[in-house]
């Protein structure tokens, strides 16, 4: 199930670079701990499959994370971001998930402003019993950024995987 | 517009009556016509104190300096520097009881070159919103419009916005003008010089600068009231705006028309929601 | 060693600029923003070559960068191995053209310094290899000063290339180092190597007109010895009252040079830069145990000045301030350092 | 330096079979902070603790990293192998390498070997980052408040005393026994309504861990989980409850006449009045509204038949405080007032009243002796309409929201009238019958059969009066065509709403309520018992409309809750909570607006150090924070962090990646 790389995968906002033919994108998840990471446990044991590009992180509520961490996931080491949380009247914390949204809504269009295609940030609503929709996320988004190539925008200068 | 006389009288009746121990306005720069903020203790200054189109600087930005923490201040405030002092108020920052406010009902003010300032053409809420006292006749609120710079980007294509903005990012020196210079920005230590941040973001390279921008603009959307004191302090003459014209723009049109500091005792757009808020972008 | 004047005009001018962009690694002033920046260019048109003098951004990062690399480092269970950096950008061979005199000069003052204690090998090594083009000055902005510090009609050491605006269109090319001289020399330069001498006369005339069309004057010989006497003054309250401590000034300033040392590291690569950062800056002083010894606004605004006007000058013989007026035109609220000075140093003194 | 302990598990061939552990052994041993790296068949295994045990001790290892499943499967069980090698438990991190792993990537084994290697990594970044963290203990007051003494409130606070633990039972109304000392006879057993209650009431009067405050509101609550202190206004009853008998002299001697609230306002009580004659305390109390003396000064008859001297006419209010340790409420419901239904002649017509008027007249201790009669001209009624979802399921002019009980007692009701009338005839008009529920079905069943109740599926569209009779008209939408039904009474079920001064008392306990009054649990599935604030319970028909049996359960589910609240003398609590740092924050209390859980208070703290002037920044009561990190991510100052979750240790995960 690797991601497909083709021959030359040029980075959507920079057509000047070229990615490297053993380019593999790195995608940068953000679960909270009582819907989406628990989705993502569950997608492990009904052995569904997906590309294995996601990098998984935990945090209590979508409501933990901060806009710089996705700021810091692109400067580093993503080439996409996927943050997930449970859906609208679900939060385990009542309402972290209300704010949260709210957050994301102003990051993604301001990134989409400054420069970055839109499909490198994404947000999903993964309940603790939507395995298989955690699985088609993680395909759409690593499908989504392999067409968009690597991302080179603002990358720290020393980041060299 | 000019209300210097009255402004005079009225910082020096307040001074004689013992109601405050500073004035913040304005006084002429002293070489050419524009102005510069005052900040007075010595009632005998209150003649340098002049009101006119030219009185650019929000001045609830000296609200967090020592000269005025702890103290009871007069101050003058345009509709956009009402706006961030009511927020100061709603977030704690400043006590009314210590604060005698002249609200200007604004006509709008130009830049060095006298040319009206785009904020000002686009103004929203050009009658101060708190005061105590009103100097010219209140012109009302206007509706919305979206700024003419954000709508000529949100034509441009994705490689020209990012040329445009990569450009932005790397003229910036990361002076933090920006910040200072903004009444919104008050925190102890900013978290961009936290070691937290710092760690990975402390040199001045443009992607420090992506992220020190980013997230000060973050910080201030649902929050920022287009006074553009950043843009004015900024040494590299970045159009900052632009980016918190953005979250203004995305924040009014998605979560009930949201204005910063507008009515009293609301806070900015991220403290609160709204069961209504878009949920399409989300899969 | 004496050293070549050629006297061209106009068009020679361009011409000699145009062959010199098109062979060196060159930079020039390039309007970004509305302003004027050093940027490297490829081609006359993108640039300014005439030293603007609105330009409020200093020649100072094409030396002293608003960040450097200085170290590499890795991590392993093996250790951690420190390795140098990527080839320094800025360090060839280069010309900078239409550099402004008082930029010219605080790359001088700037020089004591990193001569001084440790050995700034990185700067003295990107001025080496850099040939400076500046036009003499001969008009005045409205914050401008440097009159009123040690500015010299005849000294124009700061440049290696100076260029004269002379009477009747004349353009004088004068190289005023060794390293300008060989410039001129291997790069023909326009015009007839040295002609008849200026005109001194009539260029003492036209500084004078220069001269007295600066707003800010002061008689700044005893600044020093007044300033040093005033460390107490409450003077310097009152001149920074205004302050928003927003640092733009220390950031464009042609001279100062405080800078902080940051790490970034992602996985286990690691780089430490070397910053701007600023005296105004709150916690330039904040020590790890959390003591600030300046934590006032005006005890900021007196190292500043104190440095600037007696301690540098102590140490080097110079004013750490060469009066260009940059951080007053681009302060937010137009504080201008020659005010602070002038007010401290007449400012009564405290018995 | 962290020196890192890194344990890779095998889980048999689950990892082994799709992720190349010796890899990944490797991979972790290249890393500068680690020390150690092994791998094991099963760490969860005795042996496979051990490992880590050993390594703790023998590496000096000041955090560990174990490969494994997910850490909702396992943490719990390293932790406790950390706290047995005497290490702090938080410093472990659980890389999860088989749920997001070799589980989800069995086709591609190196790029699983690779992913899981990053996870590693990830996991030892963070650790780097642990912090040592204790688990938290809050004292706690065992005492619980239980607010309202319906049937919720009584068995909650039955169940809670019989636990021996105090309850303090605060009652609005002079008795105790809500809304279901005033029904008759109970669905789906048609068992007496108050031979149920009443000796539940007595034993609420008579228990040793109850005190019982009747004629009283909670006006106060401060403070947190298992460390509330309330504020009780006990209002003046005039009568001194020590030295009343409750024989009843006083009463029967009042000359002031009111509505009797108890019977619906058919028949009258005194201004000096015991609610019902099984009223638990059965002591008097002076409606003041009502009283000459104390209107007028006059009167005072009351005192003089009184033997014991128990009227006291200069009696006031008073406050009392309790330190409580968790609150039941259980403040029940009232109905909906149908005025809306103009087309009904609500108020227009006598003859038209509600389910609850109807069941006091039915009943044997009410007003009509238990039997029914038509308001107007006081006669039995021989034809009975019934009309349901009146408000109910209406969202033009009532609510939008099922009331769920109206169904079963209106069936219950066709039963009470044919037992009572034998003659008459219940017509009862309904938009769907909702009899989920044991022995419900049958019961609506045994209604329509053994009663020969007409059930009419429709909504009525008019009632006029005809003569002495009202004529209601609908339609019986199974035939397809209106009806018009001849009628001497009408009985609207209303909708049930929440008791009015919920929203009130709901700010006052610093919990939420929905749009309709009603209070909100904290999880509509998982947490239906609970409110957001912690140590706070709801029972019965405060939280949303229910039946008794429910009303019950949940009362007694809320009893569980507070003696697990109460089963130590401190609470424990995962150390997970918000910290604030108190020099970068600004005080803008914006975390204090965004927290789900009133954990957020500010302080007053010296300006600096020693100075006098003060500033405020906000403090986090890790009593009641339950660790979201809402205040964490809009905190703008960057003064409050998560333990466990911390900017260092996320950012650290990020960057390893």
């Amino acid at each position: 199930m690797e991601a497909e790389v083709k021959d030359k995968i040029v980075s959507i906002e920079k057509p000047e670079i070229i990615a490297p033919p053993d380019w593999k994108p790195v995608i940068v998840g953000i679960l909270c701990n009582w819907c989406s990471y628990a989705g993502s446990d569950l997608t492990g044991t009904s052995r569904m499959q997906y590309p294995p590009n996601i990098r998984i992180i935990r945090v209590p509520c979508s409501s933990r994370v901060d806009p710089w961490f996705i700021i810091k996931a692109l400067q580093t080491t993503a080439d996409g971001v996927l943050i997930s949380g449970c859906h609208p009247g679900d939060c385990h914390y009542i309402s972290g998930n209300y704010y949260a949204r709210r957050r994301f809504l102003v990051t993604k269009e301001l990134l989409k402003m400054v420069g970055f295609h839109e499909h490198r940030v994404q947000f999903s609503w993964v309940s603790a019993a939507e395995g298989a929709k955690f699985a088609q996320v993680v395909k759409k988004v690593t499908d989504d950024v392999v067409k968009l190539g690597p991302l080179h925008l603002y990358k720290k200068e020393n980041f060299n995987k | 517009m000019d209300y210097s006389k009255e402004i005079r009288d009225i910082a020096a009746k307040l001074f004689a009556d013992g109601k405050i121990d500073v004035f913040v306005g304005y006084r002429m720069n002293g070489f050419d016509d524009n102005q510069v903020p005052v900040v007075i203790t010595d009632p005998k200054e209150v003649s340098t104190l002049v009101f006119t189109e030219k009185s650019v600087f929000n001045l609830t930005n000296y609200l967090k300096t020592d000269h005025t923490r702890g103290k009871r201040v007069g101050l003058i405030v345009k509709g956009c520097d009402s706006r961030s002092l009511n927020l100061l108020l709603t977030e704690s920052q400043v006590k009314r009881d210590r604060l005698y406010i002249i609200g200007i009902a604004c006509e709008g003010v130009v830049d060095d070159k006298g040319v009206k300032m785009q904020n000002c053409t686009e103004c929203i809420v050009p009658d101060a919103v708190v005061f105590d006292e009103m100097l010219g006749s209140p012109r009302g609120k206007k509706d919305y419009i979206v700024n003419a710079d954000i709508r000529a980007l949100a034509e441009k294509g994705l490689v020209e916005r990012r040329e445009y903005f990569e450009e932005i990012f790397e003229n910036c020196i990361r002076c933090n003008a920006c910040r200072h210079s903004c009444p919104l920005c008050y925190c102890a230590k900013c978290c961009i010089d936290q070691e937290t941040a710092s760690l990975y973001n402390g040199s001045n390279t443009a992607s420090s600068a992506f992220h020190a921008l980013m997230t000060w603009s973050l910080h201030l959307a649902g929050r920022c009231v287009d006074c553009r004191n950043c843009e004015k302090a900024c040494p590299s003459h970045l159009p900052l705006h632009l980016l918190h014209k953005q979250n203004e723009k995305v924040i009014f049109e998605n979560f009930q028309n949201h204005l910063a500091g507008v009515e009293e005792g609301e806070r900015g757009a991220f403290y609160k929601y709204s069961l209504k808020d878009p949920d399409d972008f989300i899969m | 060693m004496s050293f070549s004047t050629f006297v061209t005009d106009t068009a020679g001018l361009q011409k000699m600029f145009e062959a010199i962009i098109s062979k060196h690694e060159t930079y020039a002033p390039v309007e970004k923003f509305g302003k004027f920046d050093y940027k490297k260019v490829s081609s006359l048109k993108e640039c300014n070559p005439d030293s603007p003098i609105d330009a409020t951004m200093s020649v100072k990062p094409l030396f002293f960068p608003r960040a450097s690399k200085i170290i590499k480092y890795e991590a392993s269970s093996a250790g951690t191995s420190i390795h140098e950096t990527d080839e320094d950008p800025i360090a060839g061979k280069r010309v900078i053209l239409g550099v402004k005199h008082c930029d010219a000069r605080g790359l001088q003052v700037l020089e004591a310094v990193n001569k001084w204690d440790y050995i700034d090998s990185d700067f003295l090594k990107r001025r080496a290899n850099t040939v400076i083009f500046s036009t003499r000055c001969d008009k005045a902005d409205t914050q401008c000063f440097c009159t009123s510090l040690d500015y010299d009609v005849e000294n124009l050491d700061a440049m290696d290339v100076a260029i004269i605006n002379g009477p009747d269109g004349r353009i004088y090319l004068c190289a005023r180092t060794e390293k300008g001289e060989n410039f001129l020399t291997q790069n023909p330069a326009p015009g007839s190597r040295n002609p008849e001498p200026i005109a001194q006369e009539e260029m003492k005339k036209q500084y004078e007109t220069f001269a007295a069309s600066f707003r800010l004057k002061m008689d700044y010989k005893d600044v020093n010895e007044k300033m040093s006497k005033r460390f107490d003054s409450p003077a310097f309250e009152e001149a920074s009252r205004n302050c928003v401590s927003c640092n733009t000034c220390a950031f464009i300033c042609p001279t100062c040079h405080c800078f902080k040392i940051s790490d970034e590291k992602i996985r286990d690569t690691g780089l430490r830069y070397k910053s701007y950062d600023s005296c105004n800056n709150a916690y330039f002083t904040l020590e790890a145990g959390g003591h600030n010894p300046r934590p006032a606004k005006y005890r900021r605004w007196r190292q500043r000045s104190m440095h600037k006007f007696v301690y540098y000058k102590e140490r080097f013989g110079v004013n750490l301030c060469v009066g260009c007026g940059h951080c007053a035109i681009s302060c937010p609220v137009n504080i201008s350092i020659f005010e602070v000075v002038n007010h401290v140093a007449n400012a009564p003194v405290e018995s | 330096m962290a020196r890192v302990g890194v344990f890779v598990c095998f889980c048999g061939a689950n990892i082994a079979d799709f992720v190349d552990v010796p890899t990944v052994v490797e991979e972790a041993k290249k890393i500068r902070e680690v020390k150690f790296a092994v791998d094991y068949k099963y760490m969860c295994s005795d042996p496979g603790q051990q490992m880590i045990r050993d390594a703790i001790v023998q590496y000096r290892l000041t955090s560990i990293v174990v490969a494994a499943c997910s850490p909702r499967m396992h943490e719990k069980t390293f932790r406790k192998a950390l706290s047995d090698a005497g290490m702090n438990p938080y410093l472990l991190e659980v890389a999860n390498i088989r749920e997001h792993s070799s589980w989800v990537h069995q086709k591609d084994k190196k790029a699983a070997t690779e992913k899981a290697g990053d996870l590693v990594r990830m996991a030892v970044a963070k650790s780097i980052a642990n912090e040592q963290l204790h688990e938290i203990s809050v004292p706690v007051t065992k005492r619980a408040l239980v607010i309202g003494g319906g049937i919720a409130g009584i068995q909650a606070a039955l169940d809670i005393a019989d636990a021996r633990i105090p309850v303090t039972l605060v009652e609005r109304s002079p008795s105790i026994g809500g809304r279901m000392a005033q029904l008759d006879e109970t669905f789906p057993t048609l068992d007496c309504s108050q031979c149920i209650l009443t000796p539940k009431m007595v034993d609420v009067a008579s228990h040793p861990y109850i005190e019982l405050i009747p004629y009283s509101e909670v006006i106060e609550l401060n403070g947190y989980v298992g460390n509330y202190k309330a504020r009780i206004r006990k209002k003046a009853s005039y009568v001194n409850f020590k030295s009343c008998t409750g024989c009843g002299a006083c009463w029967q001697k009042c000359p002031v006449k009111v509505p009797n609230e108890y019977n619906m306002g058919i028949d009258k009580r005194k201004a000096i009045y015991t609610p019902f004659p099984q009223a638990v305390p059965n002591k008097p109390v002076i409606d003041a509204e009502h009283c000459t003396m104390l209107l007028k000064g006059k009167c005072g008859i009351c005192a003089k038949f009184c033997e014991k001297g128990a009227i006291d006419f200069k009696m006031v209010d008073e406050v009392i405080e309790r330190e409580i340790g968790a609150v039941v409420v259980a403040t029940g419901y009232d109905l909906w007032d149908a005025t809306p239904y103009e087309e009904y002649g609500v108020g227009r017509y006598k003859d038209i009243i509600n389910s609850l008027e109807f069941e006091r007249m039915v009943s044997a201790n009410g007003p009509t002796g238990g039997l029914p009669i038509r308001p107007s001209d006081g006669k039995v009624p021989k034809s009975v309409v019934f009309i349901k979802c009146v408000g109910s399921r209406d969202k033009a002019k009532g609510i939008e929201f099922c009331s769920k009980i109206c169904c079963m007692y209106t069936a219950k009701h066709a039963i009470l009238l044919h037992h009572k009338v034998h003659d008459s005839r219940a017509y009862i008009f309904y938009m769907d019958i909702r009899a989920a529920g044991k022995g419900y079905e049958e019961f609506v069943n045994r209604a329509q059969v053994e009663t020969g109740a007409v059930y009419l599926r429709g909504r009525v569209s008019k009632i006029y009066q005809k003569g002495d009779k009202l004529m209601v008209r609908g339609e019986d939408g199974n035939l397809g065509q209106e009806v018009e039904v001849e009628a001497d009474l009408v009985v609207l079920a209303t909708a049930i709403v929440p008791y009015k001064e919920n929203p009130a008392l709901a700010r006052l306990l610093g919990i939420s309520y929905d749009k309709y009054g009603y209070l909100s649990e904290a999880h509509p599935k998982l947490r239906p018992v609970e409110t957001a604030k912690a140590g706070i319970f709801l029972a019965g028909c405060t939280q949303a409309p229910k039946d008794i049996p429910e009303t019950v359960a949940q009362a007694s589910a809320c009893a569980a809750k507070v003696c697990g609240l109460f089963a130590g003398d401190t609470m424990k609590k995962d150390p997970m909570v918000s910290t604030v740092n108190k020099e970068f924050c600004s005080g803008c209390q914006n975390c204090v607006t965004v927290c789900p859980y009133q954990a957020i208070v500010t302080e007053d703290i010296p300006l600096g150090h020693g100075a006098k002037e003060t500033r405020t920044v906000a403090k986090i009561n890790e009593g009641v924070c339950q660790g979201c990190g809402s205040c964490v991510a809009i905190c703008r100052s960057m003064a409050i962090n998560l333990a466990g979750f911390t900017d260092p240790q996320i950012i650290n995960e990020i960057v390893a990646i």
